[in-house]
């Protein structure tokens, strides 16, 4: 896979189809690749990866590149497309300038999960079936993909590409059965208490690193509200605790409605914080009181704060609704 | 740094008995920013607003804080004084230390309190203010009235008169309206078909009047100046352009059994039908309620017999949009309907009627040709009874809590006009009060007494049983302290009258207010009693509440004068509080311009200039000023932030939201 | 009691506001007992609200209310005069000894057809 | 705010400009009474009203927060208070999820004729709020102990 | 269907055929009246005095107990449906009153108006259906013109009530077309028979009979109906007009053709 990549990539530079590449390249350790812009075959030939490890989508580093103008070719998984279905929807890339290579996407390796296991010292990973094989300076683990496989792959929405210019590898179906609600449903079904310990245990790890903003693909904004002096909530550094619950609401509902569901802020939260169930509480409410909605389906259709029925339920739903009291 | 001047209102007693406004004013010179605090009996008062002013210049004040009544009530007064002493008219906010803090709190101490926290979040707002330059947006010289009763029909004749293109619309098949089915006016009694059908022929001729009879307003867009209102023109089945309204038809129709409402059904129609002699557009309309032709498809003598062949059986609704720069509701009363007060036996006897009927009784034009005669067996009546206040004043649920106004007047118009043609007819008038404050007003009621002999009776009828040929009348004689039995020959109740039900639908398309009775709210109980509070919309009639003929002709006249002057300019100035959007913030994603009604928002793609020297053309949002209405719906749809709303921004809000919970 | 404490235990017993009242005189010319009574439904609205109950209870009128509550029914601004009577009624006879109606009173009412309905409604009507 | 051992809560209500401001002035010249604890912030439309002011207000120590608006089809834009329903719903939803009392925040429409219902609006909303106590969850979501 | 079914004091003793045809109609119509067990008189009349609890616990008992039941409470004697209904009304909404009644009653579970009182009349209605009626009726009385009497009690106050239209009612007339007859409409169908008065002052009670007897006779009425044992009374002992008259349930017997054992 990743050598059929490698090949297509040098292949498009070399023709000038485009002018860079969009893609991932190892970090300090095999597991933590990074996302990348190529420009010369050389460093591609040296340096792109593509592996169980690759998980960082791409979508949104191409809203810097289009800014720079020529063409580029990107890598998307599945998920990832949904992002790039999004951005071009709210107009933040511009679709004629890249070429989109859809790549086959089977769920990402989670490295905390495979160090909680006791292994160390990785320097790669293969698939093999049902299984990861972890190379280690120690030798090779295998070890059950479902163990350790990343939450949100476990639960993937969807392994079908939304879009895409060519394939490397085959495109799979949406999986409306993915169960990726199932957590949200079993926190709504606790008490207001039991919620309340759950965030609080949850949300006072945050050290507001802003880690969830910068890589999201939702928050591309040209200035985040919380680093805008006029926007009358700035705070570059949370002055009191109040704050990043506020920040973590604010975002979450910033992206409502636009958020794809990628998870990629809980990926790279240094605290392991859940926050994808913050967004995925917004997306089960839309889906069940506005009529089910998927954002990055399309790149036309009107999200559900952006649109409303005549006889849309009253906010006393949230009073009148389950959950116990 | 704001130089701030506070002005506390004592508004007479109102702040002042509730609120210690000098502690308020003390409290808020320790304000940051504020250079002068003081408090005044009246500051909308032009000695109050020469104080304003004096400080503006004394102080070199930048910003104006007014605690006093609500925004809604002198925002404009400030503003203007403001203007004229050289500051921008929205560097002024106003506390609300009345309608918000003193009429509703009983304890000095903590309306106070309130009242200073109000005025701290002003203080908070004033801050951030900026001058605002308001926009202007056309004027379409055009008017719209709903409505062609007197009350319409004067306002567009009115209008019409200086000028301006009206457009009534008419849900009936002709103009007219109640003052149609009334025989005469009280106090002088002249006949109300002599003055009111000339008037109708004036609209039918004025060029500058177009009739849409027939006719329902649809749906309403816009505002002030820029109102789009479509018109559904129900279809009448006959061709308006093409029918002489010779009545040949109305004769032919085999369907002689249609109760004709135009009598309040105590007469029949045909099923194609003029409503009456007079009527304007004197045109034939089939009801396709009981049309033969159109409801099996056999029959067609009315087509047969038309020489004009205005006949049109597959005619259709249709739809006509019109702009208008004003639009005036005329839309009236109707009596109630007297279901829950069958303790008069209206549903048991004929000759129970309203007051609306016995209008009709009394019409030469009406079922008996003006004679008065019982409607059970056409005999003439020797004792009738009349009951007034039937609904009106009645808080228990069954009726309307109101003074129904024009009942005891039309009630001493019915008995004395009863008694000069039939002397021998014993009039009984039971009521509880009878008011008659108008011109000549009580002088008539006395004349109806002492002159014509009518038994007036101060209590209240409890029973009315029909037996045999009479009508049993129980009531008490409150001053007589005794229980009658009157052996009645007639009964006529006084109805309650009530806002067209068609009054609700049209007050939510307009946006305009309506009180808990479904009467549209003036802009102002009495300094506006024309205007509703939505700009643009007038009030012309009985819609507005109970009135009585010479009323509703001058409320029209005063609603068409205020159109007069709305129309007379060619630019009204726009609200300056408008959305605008911070470019360099804008991230171009739409999300602002699904989200706004008007349309205002556009993209266009702006060069930036970049620190490194290059440029950048980025996607952004413009607002265009004389379109947005500065409703802020924007405002929140944007992640960014970058869209805010001038007058109402974010920093702004937030200011005062920190002032109040601090 | 006096007069003051006595009109206040009727308007508390009743629930009735005689303040609402208009003066239409509709209970009066309703009430199928009037001619009955030496004070009318609309005076004792007007007497309550004088608070002249001790004059009220004393007459004979408040026997010959119905209760059919017509006057309750019709009255346009739900005074409910039929409930002052009561109230009155109960006051005049929760005094001792002052039961209008009594045990030896009845055999002579009784006839062979008369439902117990009209006995126990009596009862609740003229007694304690 | 604690006065004579008596907890009085903070209550901020956003009224849009058209109705429910004009309602709660209706409830003035009827002198229909509700506390003083209730400060009213004027807004052109219920649609104005940002998530971010009912936060803002959480953590600058209100109690409660309310936003009142025309009722749905009566929106002098037409369409704002269709938004707000369901940025409020939204809004509600969330902060119910993460256990915070569900009837600090509180959406109702409200005419401009309705100053009877505006007053007996804000005087159960206060009662509830009072209730509830002072505010302390939001805060306290982020304790670090 | 099963209901809970209050008879009251009258209908086991001089009213007893009102009692009687309400049981046999509504088995033929397939409804099972469950006596309420142990009631006790409702003491004829509700008391509006707000201070008057202990003469209205019988009917809180009889009440409570079709609640515990699950079912709703239906009644026949027009003078019990009064008091009954105005009981469950006071439960329901006057609070102080309710928690006065409760502390007496001590019941498991204390009552708050839950059950719904429905008079017979209104079981026809709502329940059967009088379309539903008509076509069980086997003898229908064909040309006989009827005369509804409500009198007060089933009526008034309206707002409790709430049966009908308190002063243009329809369900006796509904009912008497359901069972095939003709009614007759007539002003004095909603006033006062005399009531209690009988026993004080038998003239007044004449006087007033009268007048409803007269004003249904004018009508054309040729037979009186009602669902009041005093009223039945009053019509027919110090009435003095010749018209018969005979409660509802018995004529709905005879329609039914259950009226003979």
């Amino acid at each position: 896979m990743q050598e059929l990549m490698k090949n297509r990539a040098i292949e498009l530079l070399s023709a000038g189809e485009v002018d860079r590449v969009v893609g991932w390249k190892k970090g300090e350790f095999a597991y933590d690749c990074t996302p990348a812009i190529f420009t010369d075959a050389n460093d591609l030939r040296d340096n792109f990866v593509y592996d169980d490890f690759t998980a960082p989508n791409l979508s949104k580093y191409l809203v810097a590149e289009c800014k720079k103008g020529g063409k580029m070719a990107v890598f998307l998984k599945p998920c990832d497309t949904y992002s790039f279905n999004q951005l071009q929807k709210e107009h933040r890339i511009k679709r004629e300038l890249i070429h989109v290579i859809g790549i086959e996407c089977n769920g990402k390796a989670d490295v905390d999960k495979i160090k909680a296991r006791g292994v160390d010292g990785i320097t790669g990973i293969t698939s093999e079936g049902a299984n990861f094989v972890v190379e280690t300076i120690y030798g090779n683990e295998t070890m059950p993909k479902y163990e350790v496989m990343a939450e949100r792959c476990l639960t993937c929405k969807s392994k079908k590409h939304m879009v895409y210019d060519e394939l490397i590898g085959e495109t799979g179906d949406v999986n409306p059965d993915c169960g990726r609600f199932d957590m949200v449903a079993k926190l709504e079904a606790m008490t207001p208490d039991e919620r309340f310990a759950f965030w609080r245990g949850e949300l006072s790890r945050c050290i507001r690193c802003n880690a969830c903003r910068n890589v999201c693909p939702a928050c591309t904004c040209e200035q985040c509200v919380f680093d805008n002096p006029n926007s009358g909530i700035q705070q570059k550094v949370a002055v009191t605790s109040f704050e990043e619950n506020m920040f973590h609401i604010i975002r979450a509902y910033h992206v409502a409605g636009r958020c794809t569901d990628c998870g990629e802020c809980s990926r790279v939260c240094p605290q392991s914080i859940p926050l994808h169930l913050l967004n995925r509480k917004f997306i089960k409410d839309m889906n069940e009181l506005y009529g089910e909605y998927q954002a990055g389906e399309d790149t036309t259709s009107r999200a559900p704060l952006t649109n409303y029925n005549m006889d849309d339920c009253e906010p006393s739903i949230v009073h009148e609704r389950g959950g116990k009291a | 740094m704001q130089k701030i001047g506070v002005f506390v209102c004592w508004c007479g007693s109102n702040i002042a008995a509730t609120v210690d406004v000098k502690r308020v004013a003390e409290a808020l010179s320790h304000e940051n920013g504020v250079v002068y605090s003081t408090d005044y009996q009246y500051m909308c008062s032009e000695a109050g607003q020469n104080m304003i002013k004096d400080a503006i210049k004394t102080y070199g004040l930048t910003g104006v804080v007014v605690c006093s009544c609500s925004p809604r009530m002198h925002e404009n007064t400030f503003r203007k004084a403001c203007s004229l002493a050289g500051i921008n008219p929205y560097m002024v906010e106003i506390a609300n230390i009345r309608e918000q803090c003193s009429w509703i709190h009983k304890d000095m101490v903590q309306a106070t309190a309130k009242a200073i926290i109000l005025g701290k979040a002003a203080i908070a707002k004033v801050h951030l203010n900026a001058p605002l330059t308001a926009g202007t947006s056309p004027v379409k010289k055009r008017a719209l009235v709903i409505g062609g009763g007197i009350a319409g029909i004067q306002t567009a004749l009115d209008i019409a008169d200086a000028g301006f293109e009206v457009d009534i619309v008419e849900k009936k098949p002709t103009i007219g309206g109640k003052m149609s089915q009334i025989d005469k006016t009280f106090p002088t009694l002249d006949c109300a078909a002599c003055i009111l059908t000339p008037k109708m022929v004036d609209v039918a001729q004025n060029e500058l009047i177009n009739i849409y009879s027939y006719s329902e307003v649809a749906a309403v867009k816009g505002f002030v100046g820029n109102f789009t209102v479509t018109i559904k023109k129900k279809a009448r089945y006959v061709k308006e352009d093409v029918c002489t309204g010779c009545g040949v038809c109305t004769e032919k129709c085999p369907q002689k059994k249609v109760p004709n409402e135009f009598n309040l059904g105590m007469d029949n129609r045909r099923a194609i039908y003029i409503p009456f002699a007079q009527a304007v557009p004197k045109v034939a309309t089939i009801d396709p309620d009981y049309c033969t032709m159109l409801k099996t498809g056999k029959c067609g003598v009315c087509s047969k017999v038309c020489t004009a062949k205005a006949i049109d059986y597959t005619q259709q609704d249709e739809l006509i949009e019109r702009e208008y720069g004003a639009i005036v509701v005329a839309t009236g009363f109707n009596p109630i309907d007297l279901k829950d007060y069958d303790e008069y036996a209206y549903s048991q006897s004929p000759d129970v009627v309203t007051s609306l009927e016995f209008e009709r009784i009394t019409n030469a034009a009406g079922p008996t040709a003006g004679k008065l005669l019982r409607p059970s067996d056409g005999k003439h009546p020797h004792t009738i009874v009349f009951v007034q206040c039937v609904g009106s004043r009645d808080t228990s649920g069954c009726g309307k809590p109101y003074c129904s106004k024009i009942c005891c007047m039309y009630t001493a118009k019915h008995a004395m006009l009863t008694r000069e043609k039939y002397p021998d007819t014993e009039v009984y008038v039971f009521y509880i009060d009878v008011r008659t404050p108008g011109k000549s007003f009580d002088e008539f009621y006395r004349r109806a007494v002492e002159e014509y002999g009518v038994h007036y009776i101060k209590g209240m009828v409890g029973k009315v049983a029909p037996e045999g040929d009479k009508l049993m009348v129980q009531a008490s004689d409150l001053i007589a302290n005794e229980q009658l039995n009157i052996a009645a020959d007639m009964v006529v109740l006084a109805a309650a009258i009530e806002p067209d039900k068609s009054a609700r639908p049209l007050a939510t398309m307009l946006t305009a207010s309506m009180d808990t009775n479904d009467f549209f709210t003036e802009a102002h109980p009495k300094l506006r009693p024309v205007e509703s509070p939505t700009a643009g919309v007038f009030l012309s009639g009985a819609c507005q509440g109970p009135k009585d003929i010479p009323e509703t002709v001058s409320q029209a006249s005063a609603a068409a004068s205020k159109v007069i002057g709305l129309l007379v300019k060619d630019h009204l100035t726009c609200n300056p509080c408008v959305a605008e959007s911070n470019e360099l913030m804008c991230n171009g994603c739409s999300s602002c311009e699904k989200v706004c009604p008007y349309g205002a928002i556009t993209y266009i793609d702006k060069e930036f200039r970049m620190p490194d020297r290059t440029t950048l053309v980025r996607r952004v949002a413009s607002v265009n000023p004389a379109v947005c209405q500065g409703c802020g719906a924007c405002t929140v749809a944007c992640p960014s932030g970058a869209m805010d709303l001038k007058g109402f921004s974010n920093k702004q809000i937030m200011a005062e939201v920190d002032a109040i919970c601090k | 009691m006096t007069e003051l404490q006595m009109k206040e235990q009727v308007l508390r017993m009743s629930g009735v506001d005689p303040l609402k009242c208009m003066r239409c005189g509709k209970c009066s010319g309703t009430c199928p007992s009037y001619d009955e009574m030496e004070y009318h439904p609309h005076q004792f609205v007007y007497m309550v609200e004088k608070g002249e109950i001790s004059k009220l209870m004393a007459s004979d009128s408040i026997y010959k209310c119905l209760s059919c509550m017509a006057c309750v029914e019709r009255c346009p601004r739900g005074v409910e005069p039929g409930k002052l009577v009561e109230a009155i009624r109960l006051l005049a006879v929760r005094r001792q000894g002052a039961n209008h109606l009594k045990p030896d009173d009845i055999p002579a009412m009784l006839d062979e057809d008369l439902p117990q309905q009209a006995i126990v409604t009596a009862f609740r009507k003229y007694t304690k | 705010m604690q006065v004579n051992n008596e907890f009085r809560p903070t209550i901020v209500a956003f009224c849009c400009n058209w109705c429910s401001y004009a309602g709660a002035d209706l409830a003035g010249t009827n002198r229909a009474t509700y506390p003083a604890d209730v400060k009213i912030i004027r807004v052109p439309c219920s649609c104005r009203v940002n998530p971010m002011f009912i936060l803002r207000a959480f953590q600058r120590g209100a109690d409660g927060v309310i936003l009142c608006g025309c009722h749905p089809g009566d929106c002098h834009y037409t369409s704002g208070n269709y938004y707000a329903r369901r940025r409020m719903t939204m809004l509600f939803s969330m902060l119910d999820y993460l256990g915070i009392e569900r009837e600090r925040t509180r959406v109702e429409w409200v005419s401009a004729a309705e100053g009877a219902k505006f007053a007996a609006t804000m005087n159960e909303f206060v009662e509830t709020v009072t209730k509830l106590g002072e505010n302390k969850r939001l805060e306290d979501l982020r304790c670090k102990n | 269907m099963k209901v809970s079914y209050y008879p009251g004091c009258t209908l086991k003793t001089k009213a007893k055929e009102l009692d009687k045809y309400g049981r046999k109609s509504a088995e033929a119509l397939g409804i099972t009246l469950e006596e309420i067990e142990n009631w006790q008189c409702c003491g004829g009349a509700f008391t509006s005095a707000s201070d008057e609890i202990a003469t209205k616990l019988s009917s809180v008992r009889a009440l409570a107990e079709a609640r515990d039941k699950g079912q709703d409470l239906v009644t026949l004697c027009s003078a019990c449906h009064n008091v009954i209904k105005r009981t469950n009304a006071a439960m329901a909404k006057d609070a102080d009153f309710a928690m006065k009644a409760n502390n007496y009653m001590k019941l498991d579970t204390p009552y708050n108006g839950e059950t719904k009182v429905i008079h017979y009349l209104e079981m026809l209605r709502d329940t059967v259906g009088f379309d539903e009626l008509a076509k069980k009726v086997v003898n229908p009385l064909k040309g006989k013109k009827i005369a509804a009497y409500y009198g007060c009690l089933l009526l008034r106050p309206g707002k409790v009530m709430a049966m009908d239209n308190p002063e243009n009612p329809r369900i006796i007339e509904d009912f008497i077309k359901a069972i095939g007859a003709e009614p007759v409409i007539y002003p004095y169908r909603n006033e006062c028979c005399g009531g209690y008065i009988t026993l004080e002052d038998k003239t007044i009670a004449t006087k007033k009979s009268n007048k409803v007897l007269h004003s249904a006779k004018v009508a054309g009425a040729e037979m009186v109906i009602t669902a009041c044992p005093l009223c039945l009374y009053n019509l027919q002992k110090n009435g003095t007009e010749d018209l018969p008259v005979v409660y509802f349930t018995e004529l709905l017997a005879e329609a039914l053709g259950v009226k003979e054992d």
